[in-house]
């Protein structure tokens, strides 16, 4: 019982985290709604039995991207004048709103339809770190290999974008 | 010969092409390519001799390549192929020996264009004749797109979307034809002689013969889809218009005796008359509008698409004598028209013009040229003695027998043909020499003996036609027996019906 | 009897032979000729050899019986496609023999005519290889074993006559001359070619698959329908008009003139446009069993000779005149041949080949004395400059004229008596009135060119005869044209009719008894007329010449009754303008337009598109979205 | 009930999109997709839990993977970007416009 209301909480808490990540003008104040909101998440992670997605949602996502995300808005040393005038985002977000009704609709619509089961806690080791590696490494060892070598592209791409050009290249 | 030979035929261009573009020089890439041709027409020329002339498929090579949907990659030549399959084996070493030299890029292109156009005609399978058709195409938009005239990317434009469209239809109408076969029994096949045994018509039939006609018809051109022929033909360079014409025109012809007689032989009966008009119109209006022309090129854009109108007539007569003349007639105006459209490109590159107004007594300078060049003219006005009259001659003959008033319009070519060129050739050859003429210089020695093939091939295609007609009559012979049997069995039926009521 | 014999092929050959060589070593040469005797022995060889040929084969034929007088060679076959058998052979017969001999013996004195006439010539080796060509075409003309085979010949010939005629090329009108030959002559060609046609589509049940030539086509010829037959003889006739210039087609002969004057001897006079008659007296078995093809013809033929004869008898140029007189002669033929008299206008052909070939020799011997003067109102008193000359002249022009006992009078005489005795009196009435016409025109040239005043002081000072080379062939030609009329003295005369006779075997003739006394009359009556002309030109022109401008219908006659100006206002400019018209317009805007506006209709599709490619990605996001929505709302209803 | 979960993670991915179209600052519409890709990453481990397998987990560890290269990347574009023209407006970036 206690788990359909610890759900409930971090739900309320995640949307309107998102909620203000969509709503907040600075990206500061989005920026850390959406911790808020990847924090709760990571509460709801450990309430499906996922303890290591639950310790990574909390490392990496909430630590180590919303950090860098963070540092790099304080980098650049945003000011009011340098924000995108949105007068139009009202607008935007209503019609947006509309738009999506629909789409939510026939998505949760679809979601009910799936034979539900009841929420508790898998015990014998389900999630931890220990069983997922042994999944990992045999059933998705060549995607796992994939996966570190796009991090190792993206680390030469990010170097390459955002490094310090020379005149001559420009 | 051995077994693989329409597959090296095929192929070793194609190799050869990708090969050259690693040539060291422009000049080796131009000798490679000429070795290439020659290797291709000494193994086309050994296949002429070896065919039997028995009317069946020859040097028949199969090997499955999507079993799943019965695509074979499937090659063969028969009485209706050779011709073309000759024409484009033998005039092809023209293209690298005479003209300027160009860059290794367009050797490349050539030799593809040549081994697609060897696939197409060769293969006996839908899907791998789909396929080589639309290579083919490749070669020719960079060709025209790259090395053409100034007006030359509007031209690119046109002949790539106007041909795609139609190959698009036929790919729609191929589709069809082998999905009516497998309703009908229950296998996937894209083989053309299985493919046979189907005689379409009636309901989507009728839709997919016209996709197949209006494909064909554009590649020909059948007026009145030949607009984008005067654009890609002046455009392209000589070598290029060269191959469009001599070769590539041919190739629609080829694939409507092929591909629409057998599938959709009641369609194409009862269509016939209006393709004959359309045919006539072609011929005719095509004829007078050279008349109109100062870019000589231009001119003999119109004059093939004249002559193809011809071609196209004698298909659809649908009597031995036409068809015979029409297979004769893709050869013969290969050497005649095609090989007028080099000498336009010689004449281009010594004067730097083509307009008919600018010149005058080439003769003078150059009596050789001007022999060569009236020599494939008076093929071109079908000049009996030269191989352009015994096409023009069954076509005609045959044409009378499906009809005496459409033989009588038919016979018009004889006077249209002439009107333009010995016009042209007045005011190029004859008259006072200009001073754009005056530059210009006789063949040179290498030239000549490139050339003097084609002259030899020109009197000995009107003087002995019978050792060419000879191996391709019973095929044509079987093919408009295939023609008529359903049209027969109709009959029959309905005479049965009759009888019973 | 064995008729198949293997030298027949050697008579088209060796003249064929002969332009391949001359044409070869001129077009090598060109820059530097080779000398001129050279070529001129070359050129030689192939008609001599031919006349050679020729004599042979017309000894062996003489030996064989009459009713199976022919030889053939069937060399190989030329193409076969379903039931037509086309074979490439040749075929000799009383028929084609006649035309053998002298267009291979009049060949061969205008060879030698032209050495001299040609001497000194840019393209002598030029001109020697076309007449060559011209020969050899010729012959396949007359030796062809059936319609086809003789269309090489009566293609060939009309391309040299191309050749020929603008052979001056460097002037645009001889050129312009030459096309319009060509082109003329294509559509006669047209009406050949379909004849052929209708003929093996009416015969190939009967043929069977065998060879498509004269003997096969005789054979079946009683198997053919009516319209068929009728149709048949038409569309050949269409064919014989274009090659024989007759009406409507005859336009371009006059303009043929434009070629060397040996030329128009040789081609446009005696061989060439005979070819026609030759083609109609070859199918005399079709013509016959349809007599209201015959009537075509020969009304044909005589309103072209009526009409020919008036207009020549306006012009000034002396080969003007001499074409008119032509293309009047041949009308003539075609009278003759009309009326089912083959070999009476066979026998015409032969000796208007001496004395037309002839007159056109003397005429080139003027011109060539008087430096290419050819304007006769420019000549005058050449009688005593050039008495040779004169002499043959007169010897033609009597000829020309019908006067007995010169060579037309038996030949012209023949078919205007058979066409009185068929019962065409209309058509004997204006032969006789054409006969006048012909006696004045061809007077009119002689009194002004060689009697009266010189016109033209100085060129008549600077007149001579022409070398030995060219004045032999004239004193044989005059032989032939005084003699030439006695190989076929008709029976009234006591004659025994020998080319008739010869040529029974090839024609289907059916001969029509008329009373000796009407034979004499009509006799007597031509001779009258034609005294009559001969004295009128004389009382005109002889003594006192006015050159004053024609007016009222002389005028018209002197602009050829504006024939030509008709063909150019209603068939050459608007075929030319409907070709530029087409080029600059139809091409465009009519039949380019679905292309066209399948551009445009893309064009504006793009225009009406590009408002929404606001190019911020969002905006892209947002029609995603809007898709995703509508999906959803799709999806939804199934759920 | 586990369905809860997943629309739990319809919902925030909406809210996602619902940024993404909306608003114009590039740092924002990075952090929407962010937002996306953590709903995904809810539904695979909410799946991983209704059949007890752990193959949802592990595509969950591959997303957090991804998201990390990911916003390596993005801010990187950012930084360009900002560098380039001086603004954090996606409106200033419009090449795309036809």
């Amino acid at each position: 019982m206690y788990i359909d209301t610890l759900f409930s909480i971090f739900a309320l808490i995640a949307i309107a985290g998102s909620l203000g990540l969509v709503l907040f003008r600075h990206p500061m104040q989005s920026a850390l709604c959406l911790a808020v909101t990847m924090i709760s998440l990571a509460g709801i992670y450990a309430l499906l039995s996922a303890k290591l997605i639950f310790l990574l949602q909390l490392i990496v996502y909430a630590g180590a991207v919303m950090a860098m995300i963070v540092f790099i808005i304080m980098f650049l040393n945003l000011r009011e004048k340098d924000l995108p005038e949105e007068r139009e985002r009202f607008t935007y977000l209503i019609g947006g709103a509309v738009l999506l009704i629909p789409v939510a609709w026939f998505m949760i619509k679809v979601m009910k339809s799936i034979p539900g089961v009841k929420n508790s806690i898998v015990g014998n080791g389900f999630g931890s770190i220990k069983e997922l590696g042994q999944v990992l490494f045999t059933n998705w060892l060549v995607p796992f290999e994939i996966i570190s070598l796009l991090l190792l592209v993206t680390l030469v791409g990010a170097v390459v974008l955002a490094g310090i050009r020379r005149e001559s290249n420009d | 010969m051995f077994e693989s030979a329409l597959t090296v035929m095929i192929f070793l261009p194609i190799v050869a092409g990708a090969l050259i573009l690693f040539c060291p020089a422009k000049g080796a890439a131009r000798i490679t390519g000429f070795f290439v041709s020659l290797i291709v027409l000494m193994i086309g020329v050994q296949l002429f001799i070896d065919f039997d002339g028995q009317g069946g498929m020859q040097f028949v090579y199969n090997t499955p390549w999507i079993p799943s949907l019965g695509i074979n990659f499937g090659l063969g030549v028969d009485g209706i192929s050779l011709l073309v399959l000759l024409t484009s084996a033998v005039l092809f070493p023209l293209v690298f020996c005479v003209l300027k030299e160009q860059s290794r890029a367009f050797y490349a292109n050539l030799l593809l264009c040549q081994g697609a156009m060897l696939g197409a005609i060769c293969a006996t399978d839908l899907v791998v004749f789909y396929i080589f058709w639309e290579i083919m195409l490749v070669p020719i938009f960079f060709t025209i797109g790259i090395y053409g005239g100034p007006r030359r990317l509007a031209a690119t434009m046109k002949i790539t979307l106007y041909t795609i469209a139609g190959s698009l239809l036929m790919l729609v109408g191929i589709i069809y034809v082998a999905n009516c076969y497998h309703q009908q029994f229950g296998v996937w096949t894209f083989d053309m002689a299985r493919l046979s045994a189907l005689s379409l018509s009636g309901g989507f039939a009728g839709w997919a013969f016209l996709m197949f006609m209006i494909a064909f018809a554009i590649k020909i051109p059948i007026f009145p889809f030949h607009t984008w022929l005067p654009e890609a033909y002046t455009e392209a360079p000589p070598a290029t218009s060269f191959v469009l014409s001599a070769i590539m025109a041919k190739i629609g012809v080829y694939g409507m005796i092929r591909f629409v007689l057998p599938f959709f032989a009641l369609e194409f009966i009862s269509w016939a008359t209006f393709f004959l008009v359309l045919g006539i119109i072609g011929m005719i209006y095509c004829g007078i509008a050279a008349i109109g022309q100062k870019d000589i090129k231009r001119m003999l854009a119109f004059c093939s698409a004249s002559h193809m109108g011809i071609i196209a007539i004698g298909i659809c007569a649908m009597n031995v004598q036409s068809l015979t003349g029409s297979l004769f007639q893709i050869a013969a105006h290969a050497t005649s028209t095609g090989v007028l459209f080099l000498f336009v490109g010689l004449m281009e590159e010594r004067l730097q013009t083509r307009n008919i107004d600018a010149l005058g007594g080439l003769a003078y300078r150059a009596p050789i040229f001007a022999t060569f060049f009236a020599v494939a003219m008076l093929s071109c006005v079908g000049l009996p003695g030269t191989s352009g009259f015994i096409g023009e001659f069954l076509i005609i003959l045959g044409t009378v027998k499906y009809s005496m008033f459409l033989g009588l319009l038919t016979g018009f070519t004889l006077i249209v043909g002439v009107c333009y060129l010995l016009w042209m050739f007045q005011r190029v050859f004859y008259e006072k020499e200009s001073e754009t003429s005056a530059r210009f210089t006789d063949l040179t020695v290498g030239e000549v003996f490139s050339f003097l093939p084609v002259m030899i091939i020109i009197f000995a295609m009107g003087i002995f036609p019978q050792f060419f007609i000879s191996k391709i009559e019973p095929a044509v012979q079987q093919q408009i027996a295939q023609l008529y049997a359903p049209a027969q069995q109709q009959v029959v039926a309905n005479e049965i019906s009759v009888t019973d009521k | 009897m064995e008729h198949t014999v293997n030298y027949l092929v050697c008579i088209p050959l060796l003249p064929l032979a002969g332009a391949f060589v001359l044409g070869m070593m001129h077009m090598l040469t060109c820059k530097n000729p080779l000398p001129e005797k050279l070529y001129s022995f070359l050129a030689m060889l192939g008609p001599l050899g031919s006349l050679i040929f020729t004599v042979i084969i017309f000894s062996t034929l003489r030996e064989m019986p009459a009713e199976s007088r022919y030889l053939t060679q069937n060399m190989f076959t030329w193409f076969s496609a379903g039931d037509l058998h086309v074979d490439m052979g040749l075929f000799a017969d009383p028929l084609s023999t006649l035309f053998l001999i002298f267009v291979t013996f009049i060949g061969s004195l205008i060879h030698i005519y032209s050495i001299g006439y040609m001497a000194g010539e840019e393209n002598y080796g030029k001109y020697f290889a076309y007449f060559n060509l011209f020969l050899g075409s010729m012959l396949i003309l007359v030796l062809g074993n059936g319609p086809v085979v003789m269309f090489i010949g009566w293609e060939g010939v009309g391309l040299c006559s191309y050749l020929l005629i603008s052979f001056y090329t460097k002037d645009r009108d001889n050129v312009l001359a030459g096309n319009k030959a060509f082109i003329v002559n294509r559509v006669g060609d047209l009406g050949f070619v379909l004849g052929v046609a209708v003929l093996f589509w009416g015969l190939h049940s009967a043929l069977g698959g065998a060879g498509f030539d004269y003997l096969n086509i005789k054979a079946g010829a009683s198997t053919l329908t009516a319209g068929t037959g009728l149709a048949v003889c038409l569309l050949l006739f269409i064919g014989a008009t274009g090659k024989s210039a007759q009406f409507p087609l005859y336009v371009w002969l006059p303009d043929a003139m434009a070629g060397p004057t040996p030329v128009s001897a040789l081609i446009h006079a005696a061989t060439m446009v005979t070819a026609g008659i030759y083609m109609v007296a070859r199918f005399s078995f079709l013509y016959a069993s349809y007599p209201f093809a015959g009537d075509v013809v020969a009304w044909v033929g005589i309103l072209t000779a009526l009409l020919a004869a008036i207009i020549g008898c306006f012009q000034r140029d002396i080969k003007k005149i001499l074409a008119y007189s032509t293309v009047s002669q041949l009308g003539y033929m075609f009278a003759g041949v009309g009326v089912a008299a083959y070999s009476a206008g066979i026998f015409h052909v032969f000796t208007h080949s001496f004395f037309k070939a002839l007159l056109f020799l003397g005429a080139g011997s003027v011109i060539y004395a008087l430096h290419h003067e050819q304007d006769i109102w420019k000549m005058g008193g050449l009688k005593k400059k050039m008495p040779l000359t004169w002499i043959v002249m007169v010897i033609g022009a009597l000829a020309l004229a019908g006067f007995p006992p010169f060579a037309g009078f038996f030949s012209k005489d023949e078919i205007l008596f058979m066409a009185l005795a068929k019962g065409h009196w209309m058509i004997w009435l204006i032969g006789v009135c054409v006969a006048g016409l012909t006696a004045f025109y061809s007077f009119r040239l002689i009194f002004l060119v060689f009697h009266g005043k010189p016109r033209d002081q100085k060129s008549y000072d600077n007149a001579h005869e022409p070398p030995p080379v060219m004045t032999v062939p004239l004193i044989i030609l005059a032989v032939g044209a005084t003699f030439a009329g006695f190989f076929n003295l008709p029976a009234f005369f006591s004659g025994d009719s020998m080319v008739s006779t010869w040529l029974a075997p090839s024609l289907l003739e059916h001969h029509s008894e008329a009373s000796r006394v009407t034979e004499g009359v009509a006799m007597v009556l031509s001779i009258a007329v034609v005294l009559l002309g001969i004295f009128y030109a004389w009382k005109k022109f002889a003594s006192k010449p006015e050159d004053k401008p024609l007016t009222g219908f002389a005028k018209w006659g002197e602009d050829k009754f504006y024939v030509d100006e008709f063909y150019n206002a209603f068939i050459v400019q608007p075929w030319i303008a409907f070709g530029r018209t087409i080029s600059n317009f139809i091409e465009p805007n009519i039949v380019d337009l679905p292309v066209k506006g399948t551009t445009w209709l893309y064009g504006v599709l793009g225009m009406l598109f590009k408002v929404f490619q606001a190019g911020y990605v969002r905006v892209y996001a947002i029609y995603m979205v809007i898709g995703l929505s509508l999906m959803s709302i799709f999806l939804s209803q199934s759920l | 009930m586990i369905e809860d979960y997943l629309v739990l993670s319809v919902i925030l991915f909406c809210i996602g999109i619902l940024g993404v179209i909306s608003r114009r600052n590039v740092f924002t519409v990075l952090m929407s997709i962010e937002l996306m890709l953590n709903a995904a990453n809810l539904a695979f481990v909410a799946f991983a839990r209704l059949n007890e397998t752990m193959d949802g987990q592990i595509l969950a560890m591959m997303v957090i993977a991804v998201a990390a290269a990911e916003a390596a990347l993005g801010l990187a574009v950012i930084i360009l970007l900002h560098r380039q023209k001086g603004r954090l407006d996606s409106n200033v970036f419009s090449l795309l416009k036809g």
